[in-house]
């Protein structure tokens, strides 16, 4: 038999003016199953909760019900008050009396009558209720960041400033990502390697990081506290423990024209290779597809000259598998593929370049080794033509994207300020739609372009360029002034939208992250939660998340790390425990249940029933996991046989509601 | 191989030209053109207006005509191909035209686009291949330094016309390549001959076919070669260049060894 | 269809199957049951192909296919669906199943028979694609497409879904206005559905066959029977609940019911229960683009999937009229 | 129907945790006005609603039902309203052929931050039921003529 | 500034004015534009904001070549020539406002010129 105590609570007078409290407390005494029925000025006050404590101990009550504000107030805190009396936190209902009734309604017979209503409706559900006890789910303290760029660089020092073991994972040969590309960064013009270098070599010497250089994520099981992750090692053919990235192997290979990615293909490298001076970790690497030990078996000159023994022809693919807590996708971007964009000729002519091949022309260690010269016929560029926009802001049935990509109107400036800077002589127009700096001094940058340097910013896209005679032909309009313009340039830049790195929708897929149409990973909430996944113990860092600038993506690399770091502190997660249970001698085992979980939170497992006359049936039913549920009930309506249910919020109780309420 | 063909009313007298080689080429290359019977002017441009019903209708008897054949639609005139794959679109695509073309015509079976609409080109391309054209040329054009003249109609809008690269075209290039020439590539063979606008006064249409003609010459073609009558005559009728132009179809039977008759 | 009782013959003669399921005459020769045959006279002596063969059996299937051995059954195309969906909820499991496929003509009802003033039948046969009836009175004969039960009347497909041995040829999607009906009380006023409804639901009698029959109303335990559910009652309580449990297993089974038609077949109060389903489907099409439950093994059921822009609960009205 | 002046629907309103049921407070922190005829039921996502619910909610007495949500792309679930919003399209559609009249159910987003919506919504949708009468055909659906 | 107008001529072209974006790309690659009184950008505006009487009486709208590289290169799917086109059909299927009549022809004819030429300036030019 219930014993369910009623506590009404006056609020001042935010209930008590508008609400009868006292005949709320007297109709609900009534109530089957209520043994306790009182009021007091303010339940949520130190007195109010010792009078709920004593009454529980004094009465034995097994149910009560708190007749207050709305239970996104003060729902804890009563639990709280319940526990310490030595009831089950969950064998507490609240009545909304106050945001729902008492300053909704002004006619006080009227809102006394619903107050009793809504008492009524919390009393039959909490007569079903049961108690729950939050699951405690294990947490390994190990955490693994997917991309070494300079988001999961930063995400991996803070982890592992805390103390926590963590392991980067990174599909190229170093780490370091796009930035170890670009040349200057703006707004301040330091030297993008000068900045990166340094955190680069900490990743290495930490000896909480881990890198998986030249390895990718192939399988993620599990669930938040403990993933289970299987990450593939390339063979790189070089042992890394070996190699002393003495670099010899790299001059001496035969093997000379290879096209060299990092330089994005504007100049050559050998067949083995070490991506740039400062790699980390500084360990040679053979590509595959140009080695000509490797496909035919003739060569081995690498193998020779290598002092320390490196070379391993043989080296297969290996299979590490690992456990983590948490799991940071950091994935980043790349500039879209230009070859669609041919109206400004960018297959047709070597001279129209991308804006990140542009960074690798400008740069000391790029191929023409900071000089500015074109790829056509390595002379110096005398007029320069930067695009804007190419492929952003495309309406959704175009070739483009639909976003902004952020980033472009800031490093095209950066790159008009340091052409005109280094080559005085030089004309550079840059042709915009719209020029966005929000960003601390992003303005004033992009003015001193302006004022300072002399570019020349025009109001409208290009409409079309063509190589002729060496010269490339712009043909623009300039809206502002009302006239066509025909600019006979040197070279044209084109600044490309940036989409997320194509490795991130099927790491989605294995970590059950949701991602919007443009393929970036979803946050959990787009304000208040930027940098968490919606899927429990996946973080977000950086440019997988949305088009973002350096300091933007390291700020949201710390703070996915912080939130790691709070993971990770635990021993172990406190469920909640209002989770979905699904009655396996009801249970079809028929997938309608998991088909709608975005969680992946429901498996199936063959069990073993009675059957009739003795004999044993293996049949199929769900299991939740309830570390990884989080109580939505979607499972719930989609089970035809109604043998999921979910706690806390059980078919029965909703419907007690509803009875009571319909009374 | 048999197609259906839509000649057009140019071929038929200013262009013969480009009909008679096509024909003839056509048949030392082994697929031949049948000629709808009966066929309607395309209307010479696409009524880009959606509400415009009456202009899509002969494109729509052609195309239901070789529909009822079974066979793909071949054009050898850019504008008629133009204007017909453009008015397919819309029958696929397009349920507002689709319905409207279709309560007028009152078909057997209404017609929702079902026809593959080819130009001769794409003919030569995809189904000869220009490396066995290349292998059927006789007379190979060696040494000659050719422009090819895309113009408007072929490219563009390339979501309907799903031709080539509307902004780096290289079929007639390769067509070029295949018999025996050597293409020239100049920034304007993708910009409008000034087409329709030649009847207004003004000579704006002969001007803007000299820029075309002049950037040509200056970047080394010896000759250009077009697939469109109203283009090689404003290119003709130019002022500010000079270059003999020529239909695709011509230097195509030249080299396949065909004495075509004027 | 000659040679489906060979066949269940040839199958358990050359032990490639254990169990066959097919059909068997109930109490009248036009009443027939599915039946579980194990040996070859069994089969011989009471197997039965006839044009009376409605009865769906792939729902037996789900017992048939965990008893162990191999089983195989017999069915027609519409039986195939339903065998597809619950191969897809893993309610059967396919590797034990042998499918024979079986084309058809559609099947015959006797009430349908009977509506042609014939009384008293003692025997329907086919012959020469005709359908001829004998009674106490006298023969006649009928074209067989007369004397078709509701089902098969607005047949959706003769394409099989899936065999591993067909009898007969594979058919296409047939195209028999079987949302013609639904269509006719959607042009109803609010009142005359609803006193279209109350007419016909008003004869439920509970007695469950409805359930019993369904292939989608397969779950170990109904939720009607199943305290915990709020719903559990054995004699309805009071009026709405014969409604509610039409409404609500119409739900349970949308988007995963196959419109094969059992339902309304077994009926014994003659209820048009399809009407629910294929309201259901009618507006599934409609909203969120053709759907067949059952056609194949992976697509999901529309409602365990959604799109971003689906239409508004408010818009259903407006838009569900379509197709 | 003879309408009674002084008759006052019963209205049960299902607003998700998240969403709707903090748009619900906050109309009540901002002192709006809706009927004390609504009632509401917290429950985590509006995927939770099961049609049940609703049906018997009609069964005994209600005379409407609404079911408020997160607004579609907002989820705290992710996807849950848009199972949501196929279920409730096809429950009231379903309804509707059956001639039960489509206003006495309604699907509604509301936001924490719509309070004014929230109590809009209801002072609309307890006229429009107003206006409906009592709820009898959900109870006499079945006519023991 | 005539709303009317402006809902008419969307329909006709089945584009929308409002997802234009102002980046200008349209004039940029135009080959009419030095004919052109009101260049193609400014169209899609002077569409928008209901300027239709304006444009029915520009030149530009006979001027325009209908060479579709606005359309090709529009980034945002506004497709200037649709609207141009559409403005044009407005215009000539006021009686009378025929930009070519049959009788002109005879003049400007010249006896190389294809028949693809003429028909399509009567398609282009009148009712």
């Amino acid at each position: 038999m219930q014993r369910i105590g009623v506590f009404v609570c006056w609020c001042g007078t935010n209930i008590a003016a508008t609400v009868d409290v006292q005949a709320v407390s007297d109709a609900l005494a009534k109530e089957p199953g209520v043994v306790l029925s009182a009021n007091y000025q303010y339940m949520c006050s130190q007195t109010g909760q010792d009078l709920i404590e004593t009454a529980i101990r004094e009465h034995a009550l097994t149910g009560v019900v708190i007749c207050s504000c709305s239970p996104r107030m003060h729902e804890q805190t009563f639990r709280k008050t319940v526990a310490r009396a030595g009831l089950n936190p969950y064998l507490l209902e609240i009545a909304n009396i106050r945001e729902q009734c008492s300053w909704i309604h002004k006619d006080r017979a009227q809102a006394t009558e619903k107050a009793i209503i809504l008492g009524r409706a919390a009393i039959a559900k909490v007569q079903l209720n049961t108690p729950l006890q939050a699951g405690q789910s294990p947490v390994t303290k190990r955490a693994l960041v997917i991309g070494g760029g300079i988001a999961g660089i930063q995400t991996a020092l803070d982890i592992a400033e805390a103390g926590f073991a963590v392991d980067i994972v990174e599909k190229q040969p170093t780490i370091g990502g796009k930035m170890t590309q670009l040349d200057k960064t703006f707004p301040t013009l330091d030297c993008a390697a000068c900045i990166l270098t340094p955190k680069m070599v900490d990743c290495a010497q930490n000896e909480k990081i881990r890198i998986f250089s030249y390895s990718e994520v192939e399988a993620v099981s599990g669930f938040v506290g403990s993933f289970r992750v299987t990450i593939r090692k390339k063979a790189r053919y070089v042992r890394e423990d070996v190699c002393t990235g003495c670099g010899l192997c790299t001059e001496k290979c035969p093997q000379k024209k290879v096209p060299n990615a990092f330089n994005l293909g504007l100049d050559t490298r050998r067949a083995i290779y070490i991506p740039f001076a400062q790699a980390v970790p500084k360990v040679a690497v053979i590509d595959a597809d140009y080695c000509s030990m490797l496909k035919n078996g003739k060569c081995g000159v690498c193998a020779k000259v290598c002092a320390a023994g490196a070379i391993d022809y043989t080296q297969k693919d290996e299979l590490v598998e690992c456990e983590y807590g948490a799991i940071v996708a950091a994935t980043g971007y790349n500039p879209i593929d230009l070859s669609g964009y041919d109206e400004f000729a960018y297959s047709r002519s070597p001279d129209v370049v991308s804006s990140l091949e542009f960074e690798r022309l400008m740069n000391a260690a790029g191929p023409t080794g900071g000089t500015l010269l074109r790829p056509s016929d390595k002379t110096h560029p005398k007029t320069i033509v930067f695009v804007q926009c190419v492929g952003s802001r495309c309406s959704a049935e175009g070739k483009g994207k639909t976003y902004c990509s952020k980033i472009c109107c800031m490093y095209t400036a950066k790159h008009a300020m340091l052409c005109r800077e280094k080559y005085p002589d030089t004309d550079v127009y840059v042709f915009y739609i719209d020029v966005r700096t929000p960003g601390k001094n992003f303005d004033e940058f992009y003015r001193r372009a302006v004022e300072e340097y002399g570019v020349h910013y025009i109001k409208g896209m290009v409409g079309k360029v063509s190589p002729e005679g060496g010269k490339l032909k712009v043909q623009a309009s300039d809206l502002l002034d009302g006239r066509q313009l025909h600019i006979d340039a040197d070279m044209v830049v084109l600044a490309a939208a940036i989409e997320p790195d194509k490795s991130a929708r099927p790491l989605a897929t294995m970590l059950t992250a949701s991602m919007d149409t443009n393929d970036f990973f979803t946050e959990a909430h787009p304000k208040l939660r930027p940098v968490e996944s919606p899927t429990a113990g996946v973080f977000l860092s950086g440019c997988c998340q949305g088009p973002k600038d350096i300091p933007e993506t390291v700020a949201q690399a710390s703070a996915a790390a912080s939130k790691v770091i709070g993971l990770l502190s635990k021993d172990s997660i406190v469920c909640n425990p209002c989770v979905a249970q699904p009655d396996e001698l009801m249970c079809n085992g028929c997938s309608s249940c998991e088909k709608v979980c975005p969680y992946g939170a429901i498996t199936y497992l063959d069990k073993e029933f009675r059957g009739p006359n003795r004999t044993t049936l293996l049949r199929r039913v769900a299991q939740v996991n309830p570390a990884v549920c989080q109580g939505c009930g979607a499972c719930t309506v989609a089970c035809p046989s109604g043998a999921m249910d979910l706690k806390g919020f059980s078919n029965r109780q909703i419907m007690a509601e509803v009875d009571a309420i319909c009374r | 191989m048999v197609f259906s063909y839509f000649p057009g009313c140019t071929l038929k007298n200013k262009g013969a030209r480009l009909d008679l080689c096509g024909r003839r080429a056509a048949e030392a290359l082994g697929f031949t053109l049948e000629e709808l019977p009966e066929w309607q002017c395309c209307g010479g441009v696409y009524p880009q207006a959606r509400d415009e019903i009456a202009t899509r209708l002969s494109s729509v008897r052609a195309l239901d005509a070789a529909r009822r054949k079974g066979q793909s639609l071949v054009t050898l005139c850019s504008a008629c191909h133009h204007v017909i794959r453009r008015v397919n679109g819309d029958m696929q695509r397009d349920a507002q035209i689709r319905g409207a073309v279709n309560r007028y015509l009152q078909l057997d079976t209404p017609y929702e686009g079902q026809t593959q609409v080819l130009h001769y080109l794409e003919v030569l391309r995809d189904v000869i291949g220009f490396d066995e054209l290349a292998r059927r040329v006789t007379r190979p054009l060696t040494g000659q330094r050719i422009g090819a003249y895309y113009g408007c109609l072929l490219l563009r809008p390339s979501r309907e016309m799903c031709f080539d690269d509307p902004e780096n075209p290289t079929i007639l290039e390769q067509f070029i390549r295949a018999i025996g020439a050597e293409p020239v590539y100049y920034a304007m063979r993708n910009e409008c001959c000034g087409g329709y606008t030649v009847l207004e006064p003004g000579g704006r249409a002969q001007k803007q076919a000299g820029k075309v003609l002049a950037n040509a010459a200056a970047c080394g073609a010896q000759t250009l070669i077009t697939a469109c009558p109203l283009c090689m005559y404003n290119l003709q009728k130019s002022v500010g260049g000079e270059l003999p132009v020529r239909y695709f179809t011509e230097l195509l039977a030249q080299a396949l060894g065909l004495e075509v008759e004027s | 269809m000659q040679g489906v009782k060979e066949k269940a013959i040839e199958l358990l003669r050359s032990k490639s199957v254990d169990r066959v399921v097919g059909w068997k005459a109930g109490e009248f020769f036009y009443d027939l049951t599915p039946a579980v045959f194990t040996s070859v006279p069994e089969v011989e002596q009471s197997f039965v192909w006839s044009v009376f063969c409605a009865a769906n059996l792939s729902k037996y299937l789900i017992a048939e296919s965990r008893r162990g051995g191999k089983v195989a059954a017999f069915l027609k195309p519409c039986d195939t669906y339903s065998f597809v969906q619950l191969v897809k909820e893993h309610r059967i499991l396919r590797e034990n199943v042998h499918v024979v496929g079986v084309q058809c003509a559609g099947m015959c009802d006797m009430e349908t028979i009977r509506s042609h003033g014939l009384s008293a039948v003692t025997s329907v046969a086919e012959q020469d694609g005709a359908l001829r009836v004998e009674t106490l009175y006298g023969a006649r004969t009928l074209d067989r497409k007369d004397a078709l039960g509701e089902k098969c009347r607005t047949c959706k497909s003769k394409k099989l879904a899936v065999y591993d041995e067909l009898l007969g040829e594979q058919g296409c999607d047939e195209d028999n206005g079987r949302f013609l009906e639904v269509a006719r009380i959607e042009a109803m006023t609010p009142e005359e559905r609803f006193a279209f409804w109350r007419g016909e639901l008003s004869r439920c009698i509970r007695c469950n066959a409805c359930r019993n029959v369904c292939p989608a109303c397969s779950c170990e335990t109904c939720v009607f029977d199943n305290p915990d559910s709020g719903l559990r009652n054995k004699a309805a309580a009071d009026a709405f609940e014969e409604n509610l449990f039409h409404i609500i297993r119409a739900f349970h089974v949308a988007s995963r019911c196959t419109d094969c038609g059992e339902c309304t077949r077994v009926c014994p109060q003659h209820i048009p229960l399809h009407l629910l389903n294929r309201k259901f489907i009618k507006d599934i099409n409609g909203l969120y683009g053709p759907y067949q439950a059952g056609a194949d093994f992976d697509t999901k059921p529309p409602l365990m999937d959604f799109t971003l822009h689906d239409p508004e609960p408010s818009q259903a009205a407006v838009r569900g009229g379509g197709v | 129907m003879q309408v009674n002046s002084e008759w006052k629907p019963t209205i049960v309103a299902f607003c998700c945790n998240w969403c709707s049921y903090a748009g619900a407070d906050l109309s009540g922190t901002n002192r709006l006005s809706y009927p004390a005829n609504v009632r509401i039921i917290r429950i985590p996502c509006s995927c939770r609603l099961n049609p049940m619910f609703i049906l018997r909610a009609f069964q005994r007495g209600a005379d409407g039902v609404i079911l408020c949500g997160c607004h579609p792309g907002d989820c705290r679930y992710t996807t849950g309203n848009y199972y949501a919003r196929r279920r409730m399209t096809l429950l009231f559609s379903m309804l509707d052929y059956l001639g039960i009249e489509r206003a006495r159910t309604r699907v509604e987003w509301v936001s924490a931050a719509e309070g004014a919506k929230f109590a809009a919504t209801m002072n609309d949708f307890v006229q429009t039921v107003t206006a409906l009468g009592e709820n009898r055909r959900l109870e006499d659906l079945r006519c023991k003529a | 500034m005539n709303r009317d107008l402006t809902q008419t001529v969307a329909r006709i072209a089945g584009v929308n004015p409002r997802a234009c974006m102002r980046c200008g790309k349209c004039t940029g690659a135009c080959p009419a534009y030095d004919e052109m009184e009101y260049h193609p950008h400014q169209f899609v505006s002077m569409v928008e904001t209901g300027r239709i009487d304006e444009l029915l009486r520009s030149k530009g709208i006979y001027t325009c070549l209908s060479c579709f590289a606005c359309i090709e290169r529009c980034p945002r799917q506004v497709e200037p020539a649709r609207l141009i086109e559409a403005v044009r059909v407005l215009a000539e299927r006021k009686q009378g406002a025929d930009h070519l009549r049959p009788q002109d022809i005879p003049a400007r004819l010249d006896p190389d010129m294809p028949q693809q030429a003429i028909t399509s300036a009567l398609r282009k030019y009148r009712r």
